[in-house]
């Protein structure tokens, strides 16, 4: 940094020394333990800190990365894949042999170039949710791609679907909220509803929307609608927990909380409670914590030699994670749940990897 | 002597290295009126905006009503009596008329920050009633036409009266350059009415309005107080030297040798949208037409047609015997017409660009590799040669051009165009606007040669004197049409009155 | 009188556009028309036109408020955080509206200042306290996302008032509050004289500074507030909530004929503007076309509606940046 | 038109001319590499906190990533040096990638061209519309951006499409010549030629008189329709070439590609210095800025800042850096 270029006023030497204030606190930051660490780094994706479902993943990641003593670093996709693409390309290729990776791609346009640059700075990479049905770890990355994990998201449209079929007595014309459209989860939990109005063939849909996973946007909509359909809403099936909560604040306005029934997916804890109040009528419990330790534990163990990636099965390397539907009648075992990183320890998890696997990914399924 | 309203005592400006003000003194009398005169950047403008607070001056006094004062913006200037008409206008475009009057006074109308718009309006009507001005208070400034904002300037400053119990004092900075005879008539008419309770300063570069008007003179040159004279003790030949330092160029013309006869521009009862026309008129190779005509009496519109800014509606106009039909000024350029426009700031220059950059906008591809690729060095070149050629005084092509003064500007904008190598018509709208008797003499030096070299020249004129000294034609236009055409004029010279006779 | 000063007669082009899609809708659409509807459109369209009130004074000023998003969300978590909540126990609305509203007064503050004093440019300034204010709405975030069971403060969006929710209450009275201060105030007008020559206002011997400053100060504000009333709305305190908001808003402003070099519109141009979104948005539902199209046709109408909007305005030699 | 012998030589005129672009520029000479010196710090600052970073492959890397960000980069300079500014391009991007991946069954390799040509058209529709019925290019490009996500989501029914790697022009722009990756080349060689253009050829002079003062630049016979028609096609068409990139870089082709990469493009252009009110800076300096928006972004990840504050950090560097280095006297009124 040349810091005597001409005519260099005050202004500029503030700017600088703001930049200079900026990296020091980076630097304490960056340097913080790293003490005895057998792998290089963890680095665990999540898509924003501002979700409860993202924010337990981290707390279970950071349990098995303690019971390790390696840091812990995440990273926010922002729902960027192209900033996924980016943060991981530059982690790998500033020299990551070994290091563990875990995220979920946003797109699925992204899942393979992230691969590739793994496998290419041998790094372990774990991948969630998205994955193109054509590739798996086995034959796209044997090396480096450890695993997909992922929640059925079939399962969870068809129980939900199932509940709210029951919740509105088999009859009646529903809403549907869907989250962004080019996002797999969006559509195999479409596909999970349709196939669960099959077996309730007299609940129809009224209207079929994407709010993008988003709470206002799906307030507006659902105010939309109710304009429009007035009493012939009878449910909202909607594609995650924060649409669902949109819908209701819509359902609120008209005082028909409680009265029409609404879905969820995701398992916050509010949309918990709401349920317990009756509010919500149920919501796919996926468990992020679990989540966050499984695919920590497994890529960490692959990393260290402590599991040989080439004795993996298929069914061992692209999987789901159990998952299960909160009704009014089962709430309350998740309510007063706290989250206990003892049980998430490395050495636990070494052991029983595959416990909290509830099968295979099947093909036919991220269609 | 004795009770001097306004007295500034040795008074120094500097701007950077430039020293617009070197220990100036000036003294006003109650009810009097002094004449300003000077070139363009002999301090004139830096003299009246340091005495009505635009600018702190670097030392000397202002000593209002035998009271030193420092005074801190135009508002605290105006709050004293001390108000100043501005040449480059000083009306917000879109707000009303009535909000720019009351701009920078302290209204009681307009209070913690509160709008009284009825109080408001009703002041400014009595305003505008003053100057006999018939619009709406409540009206834009952009909808105004340009004399009118003039006016409106003029009644800003009257406002005044109202306020001050004191004498104001109150200064014109070249309030008549940009106005119509009878529009002057009536700024005059004010003027000379409201010295009873005011003392006034006023510039212009017009010699005979200063003589007419002020009761003293003081000439300024780069900067000083070269000459004070009383009214009647005054040689305007005397003062002319003075300010500019050579002798005035005589309007009387030698005959000059007949020019070609090939036609170079024919219109065919042309008419333009804005209700212009019919005109019907040939204009020769390297002939000289001059326009004049009161405000409104069409000149521009004929101008702003032939260079495609106003749609022609029916007629046809031949250029160098092709039939020329422009509907953009991108037509006209390509067919070597070019256009000196009379709001030189708006639309003739673009101010933040270098000299350089303005000169060489239109034409730099005439120089081109293969017309395509531009060829720098010549292009700074040729440009170089034509501000040399033009007297374009600048510290070099590569100034700010809104930094030169405004003949300088005009000037640039003129080589814009010479810079063409198939310029075959030049329209000029009031080319000399603004600037100071030397830069127009240049001018029209550049403009005869030009047009002796073969270049045919439609221009509107401002004055009498630039028709009659310029033209080979004069067109004297009324309600958007010839109503009279004197050609040959310099062998058989038409009487300024026959001119005004066909004008009004 | 003062009405006819300040609307400019000229412009009715956006005015008309959105009639005519009221029209259009209320034809196509089954029930389009039905008041249970036009509700709906009003009380979506109630917080964007809060936002864009303040967004109006900048943008006739000639500068702009990129930070509206970040200052919402903002202001949304902090309200979350500290009305009676899930995650923690403060229960003070006075506590929270003070810090929510202080918050994006700061903020404004700040841009305000730094735009005017240290002559960055607004687009930047206004850019880095979007990010900046986002930064802080996540680290405000717990690791789950409040629910607010303040009922008291809940019912301003729950309470109907004739048909309404206190959210277009509050709406309709700073929109009327902002069409004051427009037309009646130094601040208000000046802006406009800003927006046409700064140069001139400042030798007139207008603290333009102050004004550029003040606006900026009331637009902040006025994101916090669309930030506590979203909290309202949604009944939580999200630090997404302002997500998706900007946009709408300049499109609003622009479309509505608030043109972004300055100086021209006003308020009542930038909410034709915003309820012509809102109208877009809501009719497409209503006439129920492919969720998947509705993008396409959106984009479509606002490029139809600004041409419809600026017809009127065309002419020779006219420049539109 | 000469009136008689030029007084001047053409030789004198240049040493002149020499002469006086050391005495007017010299003063602002050191303005012109603010925005090199922005990038110059923050690459101190991250190789000093993770050298790892600065490494050649991690700069390869970064390179690669930096690209397509770069051509947007490149391409909405021109309409912001107008004045106007172009919203689509980063959807443009999108929707070309969607073109590829459609195309390619059949045209294979020449669904890139087609791609460029496709967007070209439709930028240059977006420029006579918004010059022609005289609609601000904020409010056109919006609607344009809507339509264009629409109809990518519409076309590929909302899913991310593979493109089958026999697109022998994708092989080659993710191979690399010398150790530097294609796509480098490709970004090098759009700018040089935007740069030439805005030096040396018509349109670059027009570009930059509109910017600066359309009125006046008009009435100087320059016809801003016609400019306004190419600037944007241009812009849409190097936002083409992002897509191709970025589709090179995934195989995929997703409506939402690049969705994301607006704000970042602009941020860029203001980096380099280009006057968001038109008519100063260019892409020769957008092209650094472009750089340093891109790495500030993974910078800020590589030397680990806690995800929650890297919003912040990226917000301040920001204000900071253009705080510090816009040149203020050259713009006037600050807007």
């Amino acid at each position: 940094m040349k810091f005597s270029l001409p005519r260099f006023n005050r202004r500029r030497q503030v700017a600088i020394k703001r930049v200079l204030s900026v990296a020091l606190v980076t630097i304490s930051v960056a340097h913080l333990p790293a003490v005895a660490a057998k792998v290089p780094g963890i680095y665990y994706g999540i898509a924003t800190e501002s979700s409860e479902y993202c924010n337990a993943q981290v707390q279970g990641a950071k349990a098995v990365a303690d019971s390790v003593n390696t840091k812990l670093n995440v990273l926010v996709s922002e729902f960027q894949g192209q900033k996924f693409l980016q943060d991981y390309g530059a982690i790998f290729s500033a020299g990551c042999k070994d290091c563990v990776a875990m995220m979920d791609p946003v797109s699925n346009a992204f899942t393979k170039a992230i691969v590739d640059r793994a496998s290419r700075a041998d790094a372990k990479v774990i991948t969630f949710w998205n994955r193109p049905e054509n590739i798996h770890p086995w034959d796209t990355a044997p090396q480096s791609w450890v695993a997909h994990i992922s929640f059925d998201g079939v399962d969870s449209g068809y129980q939900n679907g199932m509940a709210l079929c029951k919740a509105i007595d088999g009859t009646g014309g529903v809403l549907v909220l869907q989250g962004v459209a080019d996002n797999p989860p969006t559509k195999q939990r479409f596909a999970g509803f349709q196939r669960a109005m099959k077996e309730c063939p007299r609940m129809t849909i009224l209207d079929n929307q994407y709010a993008d996973w988003g709470q206002t946007k799906a307030q507006t909509i659902v105010r939309g609608q109710l304009a429009k359909y007035g009493e012939k809403v009878k449910g909202v099936f909607s594609e995650n927990d924060l649409m669902a909560l949109g819908a209701l604040a819509a359902l609120r306005e008209k005082g028909l909380a409680g009265k029409v029934p609404v879905t969820g997916s995701d398992g916050q804890s509010d949309v918990l409670r709401l349920i317990k109040s009756g509010e919500i009528v149920s919501t796919m419990k996926v468990d992020g914590a679990a989540l966050g330790a499984v695919s920590t534990a497994l890529a960490y163990g692959v990393a260290t030699g402590d599991i040989d990636l080439t004795k993996l099965t298929h069914a061992q390397r692209s999987f789901y994670l159990k998952q299960t539907l909160v009704t009014k009648a089962n709430v309350d075992q998740f309510l007063d749940k706290k989250f206990d990183p003892s049980q998430f320890t490395y050495q636990k998890l070494k052991g029983d990897m595959w416990t909290y696997s509830s099968g295979p990914i099947t093909d036919s399924a991220t269609k | 002597m004795t009770d001097a309203v306004y007295e500034v005592k040795g008074l120094t400006k500097r701007f950077g290295p430039v020293t617009a003000l070197d220990d100036v003194s000036v003294r006003l009398e109650r009810n009097e009126i002094v004449g300003l005169i000077g070139q363009n950047g002999s301090g004139k403008s830096s003299l009246m905006k340091t005495m009505a607070g635009v600018q702190p001056p670097d030392s000397g006094s202002l000593i209002l009503r035998g009271k030193q004062v420092i005074f801190k913006s135009t508002v605290d200037a105006a709050s004293r009596g001390v108000g100043l008409v501005h040449q480059e206008q000083s009306l917000v475009p879109n707000l009303t008329i009535a909000e720019n009057i009351f701009i920078d006074k302290s209204a009681s109308f307009v209070r913690h920050g509160w709008y009284r718009w009825r109080e408001l309006l009703e002041a400014a009507r009595r305003q505008l009633d003053k100057i006999e001005l018939d619009i709406q208070p409540d009206t834009l400034v952009e909808r105004l036409s340009f004399g009118q904002r003039q006016m409106v300037e003029l009644a800003k400053v009257l406002a005044l009266e109202e306020m001050i119990e004191d004498d104001l004092v109150i200064m014109f900075d070249e309030p008549t350059s940009m106005l119509t005879s009878r529009e002057i008539d009536d700024l005059f008419k004010q003027i000379s009415r409201i010295r009873a309770r005011a003392s006034i300063v006023f510039i212009s570069h017009r010699m005979d309005e200063v003589l007419t008007l002020s009761d003293r003179v003081y000439v300024m040159s780069d900067g000083r107080r070269v000459a004070e004279r009383m009214r009647g003790k005054v040689d305007s030949d005397e003062l002319y030297e003075l300010m500019v330092g050579k002798q005035r160029s005589t309007v009387t013309r030698e005959n000059e040798a007949p020019r070609s006869t090939k036609p170079r521009l024919v219109l065919n009862d042309v008419r333009f949208a804005a209700d212009a026309g019919p005109f019907s008129i040939t204009v020769n190779e390297g002939e000289i037409l001059g326009l004049i005509g009161v405000q409104r009496s069409g000149a521009e519109m004929l101008c702003r047609g032939l260079f495609g800014i106003d749609e022609m509606t029916s007629g046809q106009i031949v250029l160098d015997s092709k039939p020329f039909q422009p509907r953009t000024p991108t037509d006209a350029v390509r067919r070597g017409v070019g256009y000196v426009p009379a709001e030189r700031k708006k639309e003739g220059m673009l101010a933040g660009m270098s000299v350089l950059e303005n000169m060489t906008l239109s034409f730099a591809f005439d120089y081109a590799f293969g017309g395509v690729v531009a060829n720098r060095r010549e292009e700074h070149w040729i440009a170089t040669d034509w501000a040399r050629r033009l007297k374009v005084k600048t510290p070099s092509l590569h100034e700010d051009i809104s930094k030169l003064s405004g003949g300088n500007q005009q000037k640039a904008v003129l080589g814009k165009w010479l810079m063409g190598k198939n310029l075959r018509l030049l329209l000029l709208d009031h080319p000399t606007r603004g600037l100071d008797p030397g830069a127009r003499a240049d001018l029209f030096e550049s403009m005869r040669n030009l047009a002796r070299e073969g270049l045919s020249i439609v221009f509107v004129a401002d004055t009498l004197d630039e028709v009659l000294e310029l033209s080979d034609t004069v067109a004297v236009m009324r309600d958007g049409q010839f109503s009279e055409v004197f050609s040959d004029i310099s062998r058989n010279r038409p009487t300024e009155e026959q001119i005004v006779r066909a004008m009004v | 009188m003062s009405l006819k000063i300040t609307l400019p007669i000229r412009n009715t082009g956006p005015l008309i556009a959105l009639l005519a899609l009221v029209v259009f809708f209320s034809l196509t659409g089954s029930n389009f028309a039905s008041i249970a509807n036009l509700v709906a459109i009003i009380e979506s369209s109630a917080v964007p036109c809060i936002a864009v009130v303040g967004l109006t004074f900048v943008i006739v000023q000639g500068s702009i408020d990129l930070s509206i998003e970040g200052l919402v969300s903002l202001a949304c978590i902090i309200t979350g955080l500290f009305v009676a909540n899930s995650v923690n126990t403060h229960d003070s609305e006075g506590l929270a509206l003070l810090l929510a509203l202080g918050s994006g007064l700061v903020l404004g503050l700040f841009n305000g200042i730094v735009y005017a004093k240290a002559k960055v440019p607004s687009l930047i300034v206004t850019l880095g306290t979007w990010f900046a204010a986002r930064g802080l709405a996540t680290m405000l975030f717990p690791s789950m996302q409040p629910q607010i069971h303040d009922v008291a403060f809940l019912s301003i969006a729950l309470n109907k008032h004739f048909g309404l929710s206190g959210i277009v209450y509050c709406a309709a009275l700073i929109v009327l509050a902002g069409l004051v201060v427009e037309r009646r105030t130094t601040i208000g007008r000046v802006s406009y004289g800003i927006g046409g020559d700064e140069n001139l206002c400042r030798l007139g011997g207008l603290h333009v500074d102050r004004m550029k400053i003040a606006v900026f100060v009331f637009s902040g504000v006025l994101s916090a507030v669309c930030g506590v009333l979203l909290s309202a709305q949604l009944g939580v305190g999200s630090s997404q909530a302002g997500e998706g908001l900007l946009f709408p808003s300049i499109s609003g402003a622009v479309i509505g004929g608030t043109l972004l070099s300055g100086g021209r519109g006003g308020i009542l141009q930038s909410l034709t503007g915003v309820l012509i979104l809102n109208v877009i948005q809501n009719g497409l539902l209503q006439i129920g076309v492919d969720p998947l199209i509705t993008q396409v046709v959106e984009g479509a109408t606002i490029i139809f509606a600004v041409i419809g909007g600026s017809w009127n305005l065309r002419e020779k030699m006219r420049v539109a940046k | 038109m000469r009136l008689n012998e030029l007084p001047i030589g053409k030789r004198e005129a240049a040493l002149q001319n020499r002469r006086d672009l050391k005495h007017g520029q010299g003063r602002l000479a050191w303005r012109r590499f603010a925005p090199a010196l922005v990038l110059a710090v923050m690459l101190a600052v991250v190789g000093a906190i993770s050298p790892g970073a600065l490494s050649a492959g991690s700069l390869v890397s970064f390179s690669i990533d930096a690209a397509p960000l770069l051509l947007l980069v490149l391409g909405s300079s021109l309409p912001i040096l107008l004045g106007g500014i172009d919203l689509s391009a980063a959807a443009m991007a999108s929707i070309s990638g969607v073109v590829i991946s459609l195309a390619a069954p059949q045209l294979g390799s020449w669904s890139i061209p087609l791609a460029v040509v496709l967007a070209g058209l439709v930028g240059a529709a977006q420029g006579y519309v918004h010059a022609k019925y005289q609609v601000p290019s904020f409010a056109i490009s919006l609607g344009t951006l809507g339509l264009l996500s629409g109809v990518a989501l519409f076309v590929t029914k909302a899913t991310a499409l593979p493109v089958d790697s026999g697109l022998r022009v994708l092989d080659v722009l993710n191979g690399s010549f010398f150790g530097i990756p294609a796509c480098v080349y490709l970004v090098a060689v759009v700018w040089l030629l935007l740069s030439l253009t805005l030096r040396y050829l018509r349109l670059g002079r027009h570009i930059y008189a509109i910017g600066t003062a359309e009125r006046a630049a008009r009435m100087s016979g320059i016809d801003s329709l016609k400019v306004r028609v190419i600037v944007f096609s241009i812009c849409s068409m190097c936002a083409a070439l992002a897509g191709v990139l970025y589709v090179s870089q995934t195989m995929f082709s997703s409506p939402t590609l690049a969705q994301t990469m607006l704000l970042p493009a602009i941020v860029g252009v203001v980096l380099g210095g280009t006057s968001i009110s038109g008519g100063i800076g260019g892409v020769g300096v957008s092209v650094i800025g472009g750089i340093s928006a891109a790495f500030l972004r993974v910078g800020s990840v590589v030397v680990g800042l806690p995800p929650t504050s890297q919003d912040l950090v990226y917000g301040v560097v920001i204000l900071v850096a253009v705080t510090a280095t816009i040149d203020r006297r050259k713009m006037g009124l600050v807007k």
